[in-house]
């Protein structure tokens, strides 16, 4: 029965369905931890905090799929959020439906150069946006000369926005915010799972070189890959600059390595080809609730937290693992060995293939 | 005595926020004031990266003979060893706005205000703010703002006084001077206290963050949010009752007076000796003086306080 | 020798079939040193199959992969329907119908079956319908008559069932030029047959096959019309009735090979050097008996996924058994680890050359001596180059691997060179018994002959040999014993003179399949 | 024709790997030589390293786990922890001798942790060490909580701070001693041809008896040691510890690693390209320092600098094209 179901649903219903349960059991254990924990208030919270987290790791999810990574976002929200707000208290006058579409470009200008880098010139990903990690900050800051953006100056419409609900059930209020980033990840999961050039980023990350044998234009999707994430970075950058109002050079800082922690504990390989928008978004919320709850529990002291976060994720993670091994096991009736075989195997071809490339392409 | 030579170097914990550009315009006055014809300097750490940075331009400056260092000190001890050869090289550093807390290596330190002074400040806006009694939390920069320690340690050696006996001091939290991190400390704050009446923030960062956030909530009329920020990125709130009091001293004196101390010094128009009196332009004279927060060290105080209500704030938005 | 030798017969084969579908047209192409084509020219007729033949490293797999806009050709042109076209891009070439499955199967781990196939149809509408996805792939499938869950994500199928996923992709695209790259080099005699009757049934359709295989009865069974290639140079082009296949060698070793299967009398000793009872390993293999004496040679038959390669990986401690025993030298052992197999004295040939047996990125030579570092070890604890690149030299020479540098990297050897290499780095461990699993996948009849070759004399020196294939005729010239296998169970042993392919077959598949076989 | 094959040797030449890097360090080398007239000093040399030593020391490691195809982002947590562990101990009473050998111990027992869950369990070491990265920063946050330590015995302070040899310290000594050992190790002895074979295909490493997991485990213990190791080496240069220590070093390692041409994927890469780099990086920061650029002016010139170092290839093909149409055209 079970085997037919995961069988049916596949390996990410396991994975989705394995941190779900880890992700209630965290919340049963701090509601027998903190009183007065688990209410609308905790929901109210974490899905404000985790709208933009989500956004960024929605983008990083999309380019992990395809076998690379963006350790660029957070200079790209910081950049968006500062150069906007710039913009706003400049032109205080723009109509409000066109600010996030701005944001948005701004931000796929940014994916686009680390995209072009990647896709066309065929540079490894880690390496390009470690790079434009640094250098878009710097851009950031010489171009900021030291002074910050204040909430004063930005629009009252702005500053509003961020605190209105799009609608209200008893105690729960949803957040604009959080609809848009709900809505952002629903699109982006119905493209992944529903639309031929959705699959295909799949297809790249799984096996790069059959991807190019099986005639996917294989530049086309992992600059589509970058130019998304660019983009929603840009849109976080927009809620951000919104919510925080008022910006420093800082803005972001580390929010891409946040963004990777999400994509991985929310079960997207990091070498590319599996994974789920879900996935992601639980990932998120699993962190942050981690985060938030900590610094309510009276047990662990202030100093405790990041201890404890730490090997809460490893945690996680290594009971993801090994769930979803035994019930992928269950389902392709292999045995353990052999499953460490095909895994492994397929592990290390993806990373020797891309190697591969490196090598054939002078 | 005007237009000597000497090439001095505005170091802040690190570029990008308010309060130190504010710094580097009073600096740039007197640098004018002073027809200084050596070189100024403003230069700092990217904020992921300032000790090792404070540290590096500390020791760059000294082999390039600068004749002094201006530093906000954001390493704690760890900048002493190259303070103390910046020193072996006849640079004079002047520390400002954070000391350096064993004073080996530094000149003097120009205090903003009385760290001592600042716990009384804060304990004083707590105590109107929740009317005398209540419970209040502190939300902090990063475990290791030297300065930002100081002062809280003052603030509750101050809350020991009976006045305040009915004040609760619950909780301190830390923001890592980033906005997004205050904003969500300052919710879990107010989750994890229910009855806590106020948000007492030592940063300009965190201050702000917290004020928004209470803003963003609907909670500005239960908690209220307190402490040290700037007036430009807090009048909204001060207006809006959010954050009804807060203090500050003014950033551009202390980039000024930072400097005629530092200029002095570099010029050997000044020893730096206890009792040592000095005229610092248009801020009047001030005296050297032992500092009495710190075990060893010089301090030249600047002071006064402002505190920041309704009444005062726009105009020094302005 | 450059150019199409225009026979009377041939052109006769021209008009009996109609003009070309692609061209090429003085095509060459060179990778640094190595001049993979030399002004190559090749025509392929709608509704004909063609073979390719040459030896490795000729440059068959060079040459479609220029058909196919993997690789641009240095000079020469490409024409379509007699207009020329420049493929930069693989995409360009599939619109145009040219579709390829390349001698290492490219499949998608992380896909089911089913998405394997459909990836990149674009003539499919771009919402992807999963039911009818699945719908159709089972159709292919079983067109194809391959028994794969198309549900089944793709990591974990064998070579051969990753082949099968690549032939189906291709087939449900709508080809009109299909290049296969040695296909059958993986499969099983009953599955090559089916792969005949589909590539049969393309040519009725009218669609154009190139067939690239080192099994030259193949070739004689499937062709019209068959190429011969060598050093990138086109030999010769002829209608399948006028060639022999001894002719053919000449043409493609340059020289004329002789006796290559003949059987050779039996070396083993009666000392026993392995001893395997109630071998079993849950949901691979079970009750798995035998001896293999020194000086024999043991060929395991059977069809493929029938876990002849599992017992392998069991006796050298990949995959360790569940159960039973395993004594070598009549003691008993514990194999849990390759370490522990090679102290042994065990050798295990991978049938997964790319993925298992070599490291395409590393030299030739330190593939060679990884198993074995320690010996090149000087007093001091380090390597000893000059004692490495010697042995590798030996090697070299011993299998005549066909490279100008030994220090360069083995992924730019041809697949058959790479199997060389392979073979060479487990000769190098003086294996006391050595298991070779399809140790002639992909290579020609040259290197295939030196294989067997050296196989026998490794027999010769006492050395006790398990070797695992698929394909029939090697197994029948180099067995001492012939043991069948069949969904993981020992079903049957012939010693090497009584085994016949037909018996053989039959065994393998057994009674309730030979329908599918006849 | 012979003097154009000349020339097109030293072009490629030029245009390798190490070549670039080379080319590189001597231009930057002439430039800040020319440009301040305090770079040839000896302090300054010595400052030069001083001022990275802990990371440069760190990257020499983490070439040996980058090669192995894997990533270790924790080091400079453990690098935090080690240094907070040892200013623990010793405010609590142990001798800064033990103290020192305790903490040192401890990174190898962090690095044991990762190598536990990355070569045992198989959990990508992106993952674990992306977790450890927090995690040990928040046991070195636990340990010195928001105090600092200082008022080190004066021997530990000196061996930081003073000249040992000529004008050498200690840390620089260590540095170069573990230059030659690392190269060794890679280039001469049969772990690092292992190290290589992991790297490059991790099954066939297997299936050829080589101990897959003991050699994974030992490289992440080791960079786990040497960590720990430059962790105390910051203590001892700058006198005190604190919570934050080192905080954030990682990513500047592994951009000197991979500047230095060590393949992301594993199983390609140099010890001479990774001291190559850390000789450009160190120039380029002290050069850029002394004329007064600053902070992100030197991580984005260092960005660009790695940007066109992993386009070498690209470049090369380019300028081999311009050849060969230069070659072609009559003239
Ligand atoms: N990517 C590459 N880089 C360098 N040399 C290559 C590359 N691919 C092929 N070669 C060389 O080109 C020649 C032809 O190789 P190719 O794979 O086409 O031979 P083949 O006929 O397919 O051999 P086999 O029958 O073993 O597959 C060989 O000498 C090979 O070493
Ligand atoms: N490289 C591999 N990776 C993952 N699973 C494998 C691999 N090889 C075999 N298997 C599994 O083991 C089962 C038995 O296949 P095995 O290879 O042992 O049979 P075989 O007779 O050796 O066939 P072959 O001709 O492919 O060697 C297969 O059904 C497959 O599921
Ligand atoms: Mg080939
Ligand atoms: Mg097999």
């Amino acid at each position: 029965m079970l085997d037919k179901l995961v069988n049916r649903l596949g390996t990410n219903f396991v994975r989705i369905t394995v941190l779900f349960l880890v992700l209630v059991g965290i919340i049963l254990f701090f509601s027998s931890q903190i009183d007065n924990y688990l209410n609308a208030r905790l929901f109210n919270r974490i899905s404000i905090s985790v709208a933009i987290i989500a956004l960024i790791a929605v983008g990083q999810a999309m380019v992990v799929l395809t076998r690379n990574i963006d350790l660029s976002l957070g200079s790209i929200v910081g950049c968006v959020a500062y150069f906007l707000g710039g913009i706003l208290a400049a032109h205080p006058g723009i109509p409000p439906l066109l600010v996030p579409v701005i944001a948005m470009l701004i931000g796929a200008c940014f994916g686009a150069i680390n995209g072009y880098l990647v896709a066309y010139l065929k540079l490894p990903a880690i390496i390009v946006t470690l790079a434009t990690l640094a250098i878009f900050r710097s851009v950031l800051v010489e171009s900021s000369d030291g002074t910050s953006i204040t909430t004063a100056s930005l629009p009252e419409w702005l500053i509003e926005f961020a605190r209105q609900n799009a609608f209200v059930i008893g105690d729960f209020r949803v957040r604009w915010i959080v609809v848009i980033a709900l809505l952002v990840a629903l699109i982006a999961h119905i493209y992944l799972t529903r639309f031929r050039a959705g699959r295909q980023f799949f297809a790249v990350g799984s096996n790069p070189d059959a991807a190019e044998f099986a005639g996917i234009n294989v530049r086309r999707i992992v600059m589509q890959a970058f130019l998304v994430s660019g983009a929603l970075a840009g849109l976080a950058g927009f809620i951000y600059l919104a919510r925080f109002g008022n910006i420093t050079v800082v803005a972001g800082l580390g929010l891409e390595l946040k963004s990777v922690g999400a994509v991985v504990v929310g079960g997207v390989n990091i070498f590319g080809g599996s994974g789920s928008i879900i996935g992601v978004l639980l990932g998120a919320t699993l962190i942050d609730l981690l985060d938030t709850s900590l610094v309510r529990w009276a047990l662990v002291s202030e100093f405790w937290r990041d201890a404890v976060l730490g090997m809460l994720i490893l945690l996680a993670v290594a009971m993801d693992t090994f769930m979803s091994r035994k019930l992928l096991m269950r389902r392709n009736k292999m045995s353990d060995a052999e499953l460490d075989r095909s895994t492994a195997t397929t592990a290390v071809q993806s990373t020797r293939l891309v190697a591969d490339n490196q090598a054939k392409t002078p | 005595e005007k237009g000597l030579k000497a090439d001095m170097v505005l170091l802040p914990k690190f570029l990008g926020i308010l309060p130190f550009d504010q710094a580097n315009q009073g600096a740039e006055e007197a640098h004018a004031e002073l027809e200084n014809t050596g070189a100024f300097l403003y230069t700092g750490p990217t904020p992921e990266n300032s000790v090792a940075g404070q540290i590096e331009i500390m020791t760059t400056s000294a082999s390039q003979g600068q004749a002094a260092v201006m530093l906000s000190n954001n390493a704690g001890d760890q900048i002493v060893p190259a303070a103390n050869a910046a020193a072996k090289a006849g640079t004079k550093v002047v520390t400002w706005d954070s000391p350096i807390p064993s004073a080996e290596g530094e000149a003097l330190f120009v205090a903003q205000v009385d760290f001592g002074e600042i716990g009384v400040v804060m304990a004083d806006m707590a105590y109107s703010i929740l009317g005398g009694e209540g419970e209040f939390a502190t939300l902090s920069a990063t475990p290791d703002a030297a300065n930002q320690n100081a002062w809280i340690e003052a603030m509750e050696e101050a809350l020991k006084g009976e006045k305040y006996a009915k004040l609760k001091h619950v909780d301190i939290v830390y923001g890592d001077d980033q906005s997004e991190v205050s904003y969500n400390r300052a919710l879990a704050l107010v989750d994890k206290h229910p009855n806590m009446g106020l948000i007492m923030s030592p940063t300009s960062v965190g201050i702000q963050a917290a004020a928004k956030a209470m803003q963003d909530e609907d909670l500005c009329d239960t908690v209220k949010v307190s402490g040290l920020g700037v007036p430009a990125e807090m009048v909204t709130y001060t207006m809006n009752g959010c954050a009804p009091e807060f203090a500050l001293w003014d950033f551009v004196d202390l980039g000024y007076l930072t400097y005629y101390v530092s200029y002095l010094l570099a010029t050997d128009q000044m020893k730096g000796e206890v009792g040592e009196t000095f005229d610092a332009g248009r801020m009047g004279t001030f005296t050297v003086e032992k500092d009495p927060t710190r075990d060893a060290g010089l301090r030249v105080l600047m002071g006064p306080f402002t505190v920041y209500t309704t009444e005062n704030v726009e105009a020094a938005a302005k | 020798m450059g150019e199409t030798v225009q026979t009377p017969q041939q052109s006769a084969v021209h008009e009996m079939i109609g003009k070309a579908v692609l061209e090429m047209r003085g095509i060459s192409k060179a990778f640094g040193m190595t001049q993979a084509l030399d002004d190559f020219s090749i025509r392929l007729q709608a509704g004909t199959i063609h073979a390719l033949v040459g030896e490795n490293g000729a440059g068959k797999s060079t040459l479609i992969k220029t058909m196919t806009g993997i690789h641009q050709p240095d000079s020469g042109v490409l024409l379509v329907d007699g207009n020329e076209v420049a493929f930069h891009t693989t995409q360009a070439a599939q619109v145009l119908g040219v579709a390829a499955i390349y001698q290492e199967p490219m499949v998608f781990p992380d896909l089911d079956v089913a998405e394997n196939i459909f990836i990149n149809h674009h003539d499919r509408p771009a919402f992807v319908r999963w039911d009818e996805t699945y719908q159709e792939a089972e159709q292919i499938v079983t067109r194809l008559g391959v028994n794969l869950d198309v549900r089944r994500s793709a990591s974990g199928l064998t070579l051969a069932e990753q082949q099968s996923v690549e032939i189906a992709r291709a087939i449900s695209l709508n080809v009109r030029v299909l290049i296969m790259d040695e296909p059958s080099s993986s499969l099983s005699d009953h599955e090559v047959k089916r792969l005949f009757g589909i590539a049969r049934a393309l040519r009725e359709q009218g669609v154009a096959v190139l067939y690239i295989s080192h099994r030259l009865e193949e070739i004689f069974e499937l062709a019209d019309v068959v190429t011969v290639m060598r050093d990138g140079q086109h030999i010769s082009t002829r209608v399948i009735a006028e060639v022999t296949e001894d002719g053919l060698v000449a043409e493609m070793v340059g020289r004329d090979m002789q006796g290559k299967f003949n059987r050779q009398p039996s070396v083993a000793t009666d000392h026993v050097m392995l001893k395997v009872s109630n071998l079993a390993r849950i949901g691979a293999f079970r009750d798995v008996s035998f001896t293999v004496q020194k000086g024999e040679i043991v060929c395991f038959s059977g069809l493929v996924g029938a876990g002849r390669t599992d017992v392998a990986l069991a006796l050298f401690g990949i995959a360790p058994a569940d159960s039973g025993v395993i004594e070598i030298d009549g003691k008993t052992v514990v194999i849990n680890g390759p370490q522990a197999a090679q102290k042994l004295g065990i050798a295990y040939v991978s049938e997964d050359r790319r993925k298992l047996g070599i490291a395409m990125a590393e030299s030739i030579t330190t593939n060679i001596t990884l198993p074995v570092l320690e010996r090149y070890c000087n007093t001091l604890g380090l390597i000893d180059k000059q004692r490495e690149a010697a042995d590798a030299d030996r090697f070299r020479q011993q299998l005549n691997i066909k490279t100008a540098d030994l220090d360069a990297e083995v992924g730019t050897l041809s697949g058959g060179n790479q199997q060389k290499v392979m073979l060479a780095k487990w000769l190098n461990t003086n294996p006391g018994l050595l298991i070779v699993d399809e140790p002639t996948r992909g290579i020609d009849i040259g290197a295939k002959a030196e294989v067997h070759r050296i196989i026998r004399d490794l027999a010769a020196q006492g050395v006790a040999v398990i070797l695992i294939s698929s394909d029939l005729p090697e197994v029948l010239s180099l067995a001492d014993r012939v043991l069948v296998m069949r969904e993981g169970q020992l079903v049957g042993e012939f010693t090497g003179e009584q085994a016949t392919q037909e018996s053989v077959i039959q065994m393998a598949v057994g009674t309730d399949r030979q329908g599918e076989v006849a | 024709m012979n003097s154009n094959n000349f020339s097109a040797r030293i072009l490629a030449h030029i245009m390798s790997w190490e070549g670039f890097l080379f080319t590189v360090l001597a231009v930057l080398i002439v430039v800040n030589a020319s440009a301040s007239p305090f770079f040839l000093t000896v302090s300054n040399q010595i400052n030069l390293f001083q001022l990275s030593i802990e990371k440069v020391i760190v990257a020499l490691v983490m070439t040996l786990v980058i090669i192995n195809g894997e990533i270790d982002l924790s080091v400079a947590s453990i690098m935090g922890l080690a240094a907070c562990a040892f200013g623990f101990l010793f405010q609590s009473g142990v001798p800064a001798g033990g103290a020192v050998v305790l903490a040192l111990l401890l990174g190898g027992v962090c690095g044991a942790f990762n190598a536990f869950w990355i070569a045992w369990v198989g959990i990508p070491s992106l993952v674990v060490t992306l977790a450890t990265l927090i995690g040990f920063r928040g046991f070195a946050r636990v340990l010195v909580e928001d105090r600092g330590i200082t008022d080190f015995p004066e021997w530990f302070d000196t061996l930081g701070q003073q000249a040992i040899l000529g004008p050498i310290p200690l840390s620089m000594l260590i540095f170069f001693v573990l230059i030659v050992v690392c190269y060794i190790v890679l280039q001469r002895s049969t772990f690092g041809r292992k190290l290589y074979f992991i790297g490059s295909n991790r099954d066939v490493a297997e299936y050829s008896g080589v101990d897959v997991r003991r050699i994974k485990g030992l490289v992440f213990v080791a960079s786990g040691f040497i960590s720990a190791l430059a962790g105390v080496l910051f203590a001892a240069r700058v006198g005190a510890v604190r919570g934050d220590v080192a905080l954030g070093f990682e990513l500047d390692i592994i951009t000197i690693v991979l500047l230095g041409g060590v393949s992301i994927f594993g199983g390609s890469g140099s010890m001479t390209g990774t001291v190559l780099s850390i000789l450009i990086v160190l120039n380029l920061r002290n050069g850029m320092a002394l004329s007064n650029f600053t902070g992100h002016l030197q991580t984005g010139a260092l960005g660009i600098l790695l940007i066109l170092s992993v386009m070498v290839p690209n470049i090369r093909e380019a300028v081999a094209r311009l050849w060969k149409s230069f070659r072609a055209t009559p003239t």
